[in-house]
């Protein structure tokens, strides 16, 4: 088998492994669980290891799957998706581990859903092939669905079925828009194929392109989430288990932004380029509109739900400023993004396990009795606001810059997301480290054991790593990064010109009509 | 034989709405026998021998039978027969709605010219129309067996006191 | 000459020293944090002044080399890794460091390190010994990154450091909430700042990338400059502006100083450290250090010095009706670094960065002295509660003393050479219309005036006058250990000193400290002939070298003694009401009255903030965003969504009657509606 | 009153058929509604049969009018079947009281 | 020619296998009652000869025989072994109802199989006469089978109003047939299409008239809107296999008489109806979901998923093409993903209805059930989300395909709104797990669970899960 289709489906194995276990036996489940993750992680890092610095798709694994319907079994990666599969193959471990004792009942069941969505997740991001990428990335909605519920909060009903049915909205309308590309592609060539590559090559008019990328856009905007579709996300967040919100927030979002720059954008580029302003501004809107809802919120959850909308606004802003710094940013974002806020719904499940509780107003001065907690989450709060030289702020910097070499507000609407980041942080931190201990149920807490600092430690190793060192990252995601913006550039001059060419003849044409006159 | 077509229509029809409205359901079934009669007369006046007969015996004489000994079985009494009052713009409402189908199918018809056709001897015989049962509708005769002896079985099944 | 490059080897020991300092105790602290007691204090002193002393040593001994280089040769240099890399963004982790920087460097060291020792004395006992050692060696980490950073993203990665390590040291007792919401407000005001900082850099980034060279060093920025002079006029002042919003955060300038007060929650030698000697000061170096933009935007230039001279006088007014002696102190740095701003803003960079010099010394003395009298009161800031120490704490009265002395600018101590640098520089130059420098001279000295009475108060009201001291604090009255004292008796040596390196020319000095940051700043002294003012009028932007040119040494002696008669006023001013005649303190305040409240509660500028922005914002982002638009609107139709569908739903099965003739009356529209779609 | 054609026939058999469509909407009485069933179904017969002189020429309509009488019958059967079933458990034979299923 | 000759007897052998067998059955139940599980065993045996006979036919051509009234193809196979295998199910699941709900009788089977002969009649029909027969052949033993619980007044009315609405829409279905043998002479689906092109009457009001009442017929046992509306009150009165029978099986088969009438007789006229099948496609999914959302009890709550399943079904007729089979293979597809999933969901109803109140099975009574009983639970699961189309589950597969020929044919708008329409339907489905799931159990409710319902079950999840993986080549043309 190769390799990434080794890590691709590893997990699932797993999870048929895990199911097969006597339901008893929570200890060897855990274990078992934790042990496969960890030699799914071992495997990814060949990926990296044989990973070579060219746009090219690598580790190409192109099997037909059913032929008579054009549909293959086509996966690879490229410097793109090479390290959200990373993020993918690093949080699950850590979520694995993170979950030894939070959860009590049905742990196998449990262990099985997060095995199962982590070969979903990463299917996802491999598949070059839309209908294999629609598959894996409906199927997540599964063991995502479940884990919030049984084993969510007191609204988890109505946050489950909202969560499911919200993001089902956007992604059916992708598969018709899929659909709908594959008949033109079949229209065009005379082959019916679902190819990434195919369909990439697929002429459409402006208006089919601006109807398609409007749902493909849906889609992952709801997905990501932007503004105004981001109130599932809150929702489902303060319902989920720790271990939901670490994979919701960590990989989930990330397939939004994800699918924007695989491939509504290069496969619909004009109407991408035209919609551009439009994502930005929803972006930037995103940016300080989650930042501020963040700050007002009472439930430690909620405003860490928040802050996601926020900084994914910085993602897409990244991703739409077309340059390469801008992208390379948003793809670190991404990553960093899934550490720095997988860190933080670990750290806000820590007070959880112990309190079940997660309102701002119930702690305060926890630093006393927790101070290792205390470090922990300071060093992760400093990272999510961007702090030099934690990983947070390079990529925070790469797309501002981006962003204001595109367009100057851009980038200084933006960058009102730095102050509006410290300010919702830190006065959460406020409330909920200083001051003196007030509540009594607070005094006898317990700091972080060592398993749940084996936890945090390699996401803190990370946080440091990214932001002290970045370069290892950047310069495999950069020709392919690069190649998506060129390819962008150039439909925009050919647009550019051929709207000048427009312009022009428009001009030209009634001084022919005086002539002929 | 136009005077006898529109004497036997009228009544069909009457016999018809007789039916319907009549509210003793035994009497309904009486003017559906009158109806049911009038329509053999048509079938007769149509050449269709066979079916003449058939209506005659099996549809006015056995089924109707069958259903007037229901009644008697049943032997309603006036408040199972009372029929909640039906208002007025029910009536005309559903009277309407009935009359508009009915004057789209009779538009409709309006289109269709016959074919002029002079029929074969032995049309509408009961010899002719049981050799083409047995030839060409050999399988729905022998579906229409089937059907038969569900009917049998769902009767017996359903409506026998104790099984 | 002397090869550099082993000095250049040595410069990763500056920052990494403390860093290590920092881990090491940080640790300590996390290990001990369960357990009753702390970690040795003594391992945590040898640990946490051990770096910056030894951080210190390399930088003497790199400056030792430094005065061996010819004048523009004076860089180390030193590239660690490659930072970011994207794109055209590249950026090194870089060390730099040329005369500015050592300049610097040495009082960053010097300073740090005996504020550290200071420190071992002063947080004795306390339960987050560890741990406040950590965090000052991290902040002597930043501190010196930000100094020697090569490019402007390393510049902030200290700017944001010593702005970290000023939350956290702020907060740094964090069991009073208050202190911890002080540490908040620091950190966010200089975010508002680093804001501005970035979009700057930005702007000056984008400069480069379009004349295709992509870049954020400075050094090559300066070459840049030098070159595509036009490029970078275009943009300078929209980009110096903002970098300056940025100095004002981090230098607490209006309007963005309502932090620095309030940061004074924090323990007394990081006042000295952070908010009075090094920090706070990175502005004036930020701006210094970029020089050769500010000199292409003068009105951006005029800005500045307009900012600084209002930041002067606004906060030593202020500063007059406080009560608590670091309120007070920190009001006054306040003051200071708006003087600092005022000589950068008129080109006179160099009168700016001695000033800082001067300015470290003096401030971290009085901020120490005031720590030592607190230490010794037991924790007392309340000057009326004071009065009479210098009986029983000399040492720390004699330091403080000499230290008034300097800030007031009586001579020879090293704030007179100073400040009058600065204002001669004022009075000469070349910054807006024609009446402006001559305004900001007068609201410098008027401000000179201010500082030597306020500063006069204090030492009036807390180590003579009236002795109001409580009985307890009496009890233990002490003077400091000698850990305390000895730092303080450097500090109050260096600021009677330190000025003798900037004597000016005019009475016979050779003013040395100019002309080692010659290199800095003299390749851009009016080289390029840019508009100076708000008009169009031609000129060379005015630095103190010029000023020297053409001004007059007589006119300058002349002034100088005008600046000396205001200041000894002042302190005359501060004797006759606080130790002559006590009452009339009193009286006078009465007199004032409303216009002492005014002033008393800072003239309500934190109230201001509150009310216009803070809650506004609050309620905007609650009621309007997170409750209207959030869960009223954007919900409100995804649910209005599935309410409607279930509100169909629920209609639609009133239907289903159960009726049988209904549902064939329904089979009936339907065969209707066939046929009229079919046969039509 | 002119020539009888075909499509007198056919007018009446819709006149009838609608008749009986009417009498199920209308009635109540389950029976009458069975009875209306039975009218619907003779007035197709009567169309099939002239269809089968006027239009077709074929015997077929007559064959099919047959088993239409055959259904006729054992619907009639089953439907009676399920009445009495109904009346025995209801004592009802109106339509408008089977209404325990709603919604 | 012939009319009946020798090799026709393998092709009818299906139809003789089940008339036989009921024959048999109806003999042996009428002498002996209490024999009559050895007799749902006999009756097993007899689907599973049937199933044989059906499958050795899979690779012989068949031809219109008898006079053109039916023709066994591979169409009609795939129907007639979809309905056997339905039907197959249906008579594991029900030994168990039957009893539980004191109701065992040998009849029943010999119904079950009378009616799967019906159902062979439609699916193998050629020519209208074999439809209406088939139809009501199917239905007539679908009535007793409805109203089987006689004591029980929910059973009694829904039998009730199954026949008198099924009688009404029949008489629509003659009528329609009346006029076209009026106007073209022949019913046969061949000769029909012949007369049709040749006399030019694709747009004569009679012949469109015809289509109109032909259509009643279909689309109310299709139970399409706005004759949908005995679905719910049936599917919740008649016992729980026969619901499953009902929305699964006797669905199939009309939409396959259907299917190929449209497709083959009337195709010429597609302009003419496509606008139609469009609006009651629309109609009928958005209806049967929208309904379905308010509906707490569980059989009424599937009858309109199956009204809405409908739609969608619909939806694919809408996008028949002449130059492609896709659309028709869609319809094909959706059928057989959907008679499991349906099968395997009253298959778990049937095990758990219990209620003493005759009200069939309310939400309340799963609650917990994924927990009490994994396997169940996780079973329901599978069918539910199938049933709401989340890959990688067949319904996903079904309704892609489905979606697919519609945007092939341009009914972009169309595929929308029923991609609309199946995010709606979610909630519903969903609303299943929450309770299986999310909610504590009651009292120990007991779950009457053979092996029969199990294997019934495994086998459904099995199927729904392996046509979601690789369904190539199950369906003729996919």
């Amino acid at each position: 088998m190769d390799i990434l289709s080794l890590v691709t489906f590893l997990p699932l194995f797993a999870a048929v492994v895990v199911a097969l276990m006597p339901a008893r036996a929570h200890g060897a489940v855990k274990w078992f669980s934790l042990v496969a993750s960890i030699a799914v992680f071992a495997v990814s890092l060949k990926l990296v290891q044989g990973f070579v610095a060219t746009p090219d798709m690598q580790f190409v694994v192109d099997a037909p799957w059913l032929p008579s319907l054009g549909i293959s079994y086509h996966i690879a990666i490229d410097g793109i998706s090479l390290f959200l599969v990373m993020l993918v193959t690093f949080i699950t471990p850590v979520t694995v581990l993170s979950c030894f004792k939070s959860i009590e009942n049905r742990v196998k069941e449990f262990f099985v859903c997060l095995l199962f969505l982590e070969t979903a997740m990463i299917g996802a991001f491999v598949s070059l092939d839309l209908f294999l990428f629609y598959v894996f990335w409906e199927a997540m909605l599964i063991p995502m669905y479940f884990m919030i519920g049984m084993w969510g909060g007191e609204r988890k009903v109505y946050d489950t079925i909202k969560f499911f049915i919200y993001t089902l909205v956007g992604s059916l309308l992708m598969l018709i828009a899929i659909l709908y590309v594959v008949h033109q592609s079949r229209l065009q060539t005379g082959t019916l194929s679902f190819d990434y590559g195919v369909l990439l090559a697929t002429s459409l008019s402006a208006e089919q392109q601006w109807i398609l990328f409007l749902a493909f856009a849906l889609a992952f905007a709801i997905k990501v989430p932007m503004f105004p579709f981001h109130t599932w996300l809150p929702d489902a967040h303060v319902e989920a288990p720790t271990a939901g919100s670490v994979i919701l927030a960590g990989v989930l979002l990330k397939m939004g932004t994800y699918g924007f720059i695989r491939f509504a954008m290069p496969m619909f580029p004009e109407a991408a380029l035209r919609a551009v302003p439009l994502i930005a501004a929803l972006a930037i809107i995103g940016i300080i509109y989650g930042a501020l809802v963040a700050m007002v919120q009472k439930d430690v959850k909620k405003l860490v739900a928040y802050s996601s909308v926020s900084h994914l606004g910085f993602v897409m802003l990244g991703l739409v400023a077309l340059n390469t710094h801008a992208v390379e940013g948003a793809i670190l974002g991404m990553i960093n993004h899934g550490i720095s806020t997988g860190a933080l719904f670990l750290l806000v499940g820590v007070i959880y396990e112990r309190r079940h509780t997660r309102l701002i107003s119930e702690y305060g001065g926890l630093t006393r009795v927790m101070p290792v907690y205390a470090t922990v989450f300071m060093i992760v709060t400093l990272s999510s606001i961007g702090l030099p030289p934690l990983n947070g702020f390079i990529h925070e910097f790469l797309i501002l810059v981006g962003a204001f070499q595109a367009n100057t507000w851009w980038g200084v609407l933006a960058a009102t997301g730095v102050v509006l980041g410290a300010i919702y942080m830190l006065w959460m931190l406020q409330r909920v480290f200083f001051g003196d201990v007030t509540n009594e149920k607070n005094k006898g807490l317990k700091d972080l054991s060592a398993r749940e600092i084996f936890v945090f430690l390699p996401l803190i190793v990370m946080i440091f790593w990214m932001g002290i060192y970045s370069k290892p990252f950047t310069t495999r995601m950069e020709p392919a990064v690069t190649q998506f913006v060129e390819q962008m550039t150039a439909y925009r001059s050919a647009m550019d010109a051929r709207d000048g060419a427009v312009a022009e003849e428009a001009l030209v044409v009634p001084s022919d009509r005086a002539g002929e006159n | 034989m136009a005077i006898l077509f529109y004497l036997f229509a009228a009544l069909a029809v009457l016999g018809g709405l007789l039916m319907v409205s009549l509210r003793n359901p035994l009497s309904g079934a009486f003017s559906l026998i009158l109806s049911l009669v009038s329509l053999a007369g048509l079938f007769a006046m149509l050449q269709a021998e066979f079916v003449f007969i058939l209506q005659v015996l099996v549809y006015a004489g056995a089924i109707m039978v069958l259903i007037i000994f229901t009644i008697m079985l049943l032997n309603l009494n006036k408040d199972e027969l009372a029929e909640p009052p039906v208002g007025w713009m029910r009536l005309i409402f559903t009277a309407l709605v009935c009359a508009v189908a009915a004057f789209g199918a009779i538009r409709v018809f309006g289109d269709i010219t016959p074919v002029q056709m002079e029929p074969a001897p032995d049309f509408g015989s009961i010899e002719g129309v049981g050799r083409l049962m047995l030839s060409d509708f050999l399988y729905p005769f022998e579906v229409i067996s089937l059907i038969l002896l569900v009917a049998v079985v769902g009767v017996v099944l359903l409506a026998k006191k104790v099984i | 000459m002397e090869d550099i490059r082993p000095m250049s080897n040595l410069l990763w020991i500056i920052p990494v020293a403390p860093l290590a300092g920092a881990v090491l105790n940080g640790l300590l602290a996390l290990i001990y944090s369960g357990r009753e007691k702390g970690p040795n204090e003594r391992l945590v002193s040898l640990i946490g002044c051990a770096a910056p002393l030894l951080s210190f040593a390399v930088v003497v001994r790199l400056f030792m080399a430094m005065r061996g280089m010819a004048a523009e040769a004076r860089i180390f240099e030193s590239t660690l890794f490659t930072w970011i890399a994207a794109g055209p963004v590249q950026i090194d982790f870089a060390y730099w460091v040329d005369a500015l920087s050592m300049t610097m460097l040495l009082v960053v060291t010097g300073v740090g390190s005996l504020i550290h020792i200071y420190s071992t004395g002063y947080m004795h006992g306390d339960r987050g010994f560890a741990r406040f050692f950590s965090y000052l060696n991290l902040f002597m980490f930043a501190m010196l990154t930000l100094v020697m950073a090569k490019n402007l993203p390393l510049l902030f990665v200290g700017w944001e450091g010593v702005g970290l390590c000023s939350y956290l040291l702020i907060g740094f007792w964090y069991k009073d909430i208050a202190n911890a919401a002080a540490g908040k407000k620091a950190f966010i005001v200089n975010r508002v700042g680093d804001f501005a900082f970035l979009i700057g850099m930005f702007i000056l980034f984008m400069v480069t990338m379009n004349l295709g060279n992509a870049t954020l060093d400075v050094p090559e920025l300066r070459a840049m400059a030098a070159v595509h002079h036009e490029a970078f006029a275009k943009v300078a002042v929209a980009a110096c502006i903002l970098l300056f919003i940025g100095a004002c955060g981090k230098s607490a300038q209006i309007p963005l100083y309502v932090w620095l007060p309030d940061a004074m929650a924090g323990p007394t030698p990081v006042s000295a450290l952070i908010h009075a000697a090094t920090m706070v000061t990175a502005g004036v170096y930020m701006i210094a250090r970029l020089n050769f933009v500010y000199e292409m935007a003068p009105a951006a230039s005029a800005v500045v010095a307009v900012v600084g001279a209002a930041t002067a006088i606004f906060a030593a007014s202020i500063g007059f009706a406080q009560r608590d002696i670091k309120k007070v102190l920190a009001y006054s740095t306040v003051s200071q670094l708006g003087y600092m701003f005022l000589a950068v803003g008129v080109g006179a960079y160099a009168a700016g960065v001695f000033h800082l010099v001067t300015h470290a010394f003096f401030k971290a003395c009085l901020f120490l002295g005031a720590g030592s009298v607190i230490h010794g009161l037991s924790g007392e800031q309340d000057m009326f509660r004071m009065g009479q120490l210098s009986k029983h704490m000399k040492t720390t009265w004699l330091t403080f003393l000499i230290s008034a002395i300097a800030i007031a600018g009586i001579p020879p101590l090293a704030g007179f050479f100073s400040k009058d640098e600065i204002l001669w520089s004022v009075f000469n130059a070349h910054v807006g219309p024609a009446w402006l420098p001559r305004v900001l001279w007068v609201v410098g000295l008027a401000t000179a005036g201010m500082t030597a009475f306020y500063v006069f108060r204090a030492v009036f009201l807390t180590f003579h006058g009236k002795d109001n001291v409580s009985h307890e604090a009496k009890h233990h009255l002490h003077e400091s250990p000698p850990a305390m004292t000895m730092p303080l008796i450097v500090l109050a040596a260096g600021a009677a000193v330190v000025g003798c390196l900037g004597v000016p020319a005019a009475i016979g000095g050779s003013n040395i400290f100019h002309h080692w940051l010659e290199p800095v700043f003299a390749g851009h002294a009016g080289g390029h002939g840019v508009g100076v003012g708000m008009g169009a009028s031609h000129g060379a932007v005015t630095i103190a070298a010029a000023a020297e040119s053409h001004g007059s040494a007589q006119l300058e002696i002349i002034l100088m003694i005008v600046s000396v008669v205001v200041a000894t006023a002042g302190i005359l001013f501060a004797r006759l009401l606080y130790v002559q005649m006590p009452g009339a303190a009193a009286a006078f305040t009465t007199r004032l009255g409303g216009f002492y409240t005014l002033v008393f509660n800072k003239y309500y500028i934190d109230e201001l903030y509150e009310r216009a922005i803070v809650r506004p914002g609050y309620a905007i982002a609650d009621k309007l965003m997170f409750r209207l638009i959030d869960a009223g609107i954007i919900e409100g139709i995804v649910n209005g969504l599935g309410i409607t569908a279930r509100l169909f739903g629920a209609s639609f099965r009133l239907l289903q009657s159960g009726v049988v003739r209904t549902y064939a009356f329904f089979m009936l529209m339907g065969f209707l509606y066939l046929v009229y779609e079919l046969v039509r | 009153m002119g020539e009888v054609t075909l499509n007198h026939y056919l007018y009446l058999s819709a006149i009838l058929f609608f008749i009986g469509a009417f009498g199920v909407l209308f009635r109540q009485n389950l029976l009458v509604i069975l009875m209306s069933v039975e009218l619907m179904l003779n007035a197709v017969n009567l169309s099939f049969i002239a269809f089968a002189r006027h239009s077709a020429g074929t015997m077929d309509g007559h064959v099919i009018a047959f088993f239409v009488m055959a259904l006729a019958a054992a619907e009639a059967g089953i439907g009676l079947a399920i009445l009495v079933m109904l009346f025995r458990n209801r004592t009802t034979v109106q339509a408008g009281d089977l209404t325990l299923m709603r919604d | 020619m012939p009319l009946f000759t020798a090799e026709m007897v393998k092709f009818l052998m299906p139809l003789f296998i089940m008339t036989g067998g009921a024959m048999i059955l109806l003999a042996w139940s009428a002498v002996s009652v209490r024999t009559a599980r050895a007799q749902g065993w006999f009756a097993g045996l007899v689907h599973v000869a049937a199933l044989a006979s059906i499958v050795s036919l899979w690779n012989a051509d068949g031809w219109p025989m008898l006079n053109g009234m039916l023709i066994v193809d591979r169409f009609a196979l795939f129907f007639a072994g979809l309905c056997t295998v339905s039907s197959l199910g249906t008579i594991m699941i029900s030994g168990n109802y039957l009893r539980r709900f004191n109701i065992l009788r040998g009849e029943y089977y010999a119904l079950l199989l009378l009616s799967l002969a019906g159902m062979f009649v439609l699916v193998t029909a050629y020519d209208l006469m074999s439809v209406f027969m088939g139809l009501e052949l199917m239905s007539l033993a679908i009535y007793i089978m409805v109203g089987f619980r006689r004591r029980d007044l929910l059973a009694n009315e829904a039998a009730m109003k199954y026949f008198l609405l099924g009688a009404f829409a029949v008489a629509f279905f003659l009528y329609g047939m009346s006029i076209l043998y009026g106007l073209l002479g022949t019913l046969n689906f061949k000769g029909m299409v012949i007369e049709v092109v040749s006399r030019e009457l694709v747009k004569s009001p009679a012949f469109l008239f015809a289509i109109a009442l032909i259509l009643v017929g279909f689309v109310f046992k299709v139970s399409a809107v706005p004759f949908h509306m005995w679905v719910p009150d049936v599917y919740q009165g008649a016992p729980s296999p026969v619901t499953g029978f009902m929305a699964g099986a006797v669905k199939a088969a009309s939409f396959a008489a259907f299917l190929r009438l449209f497709y083959m007789s009337f195709f010429s006229a597609r302009a003419q109806w496509v606008d139609i099948v469009i609006v009651l496609a629309i109609a009928t999914m958005s209806l049967g979901n929208i309904v379905a959302l308010v509906q707490r009890n569980v059989k009424r709550m599937l009858a309109y998923s199956s009204i809405a399943h409908a739609g969608y079904i619909l939806v694919g007729m809408a996008a028949l093409a002449i130059d492609n089979t896709r659309a028709a293979s869609s319809v094909m597809f959706y059928l057989l993903v959907y008679t499991f999933m349906t099968l395997g969901a009253f298959a778990l109803v049937s095990a758990i209805e219990n209620r003493s109140d005759s009200r069939g099975l309310e939400l309340e009574d799963m609650s917990g059930l994924g927990l009490r009983r994994p396997a169940l639970g996780f079973a329901m699961a599978v069918f539910m989300f199938a049933m709401a189309g989340i890959p990688p589950t067949a319904g996903f597969f079904a309704k892609y395909y489905v979606f697919s020929a519609a945007v092939d044919r341009g009914l972009v708008v169309l595929a929308v709104v029923a991609v609309l329409n199946s995010a709606l339907s979610l909630y519903y489905y969903l609303r299943v797990i929450v309770y299986m799931y999310f909610h504590k159990a009651k009292a120990d409710s007991p779950v009457f669970d053979d092996w029969g319902a199990r294997a019934v079950l495994f086998v459904s999840v099995l199927a729904v899960i392996w046509l979601g993986l690789g369904p190539s080549g199950v369906v003729p043309g996919i």
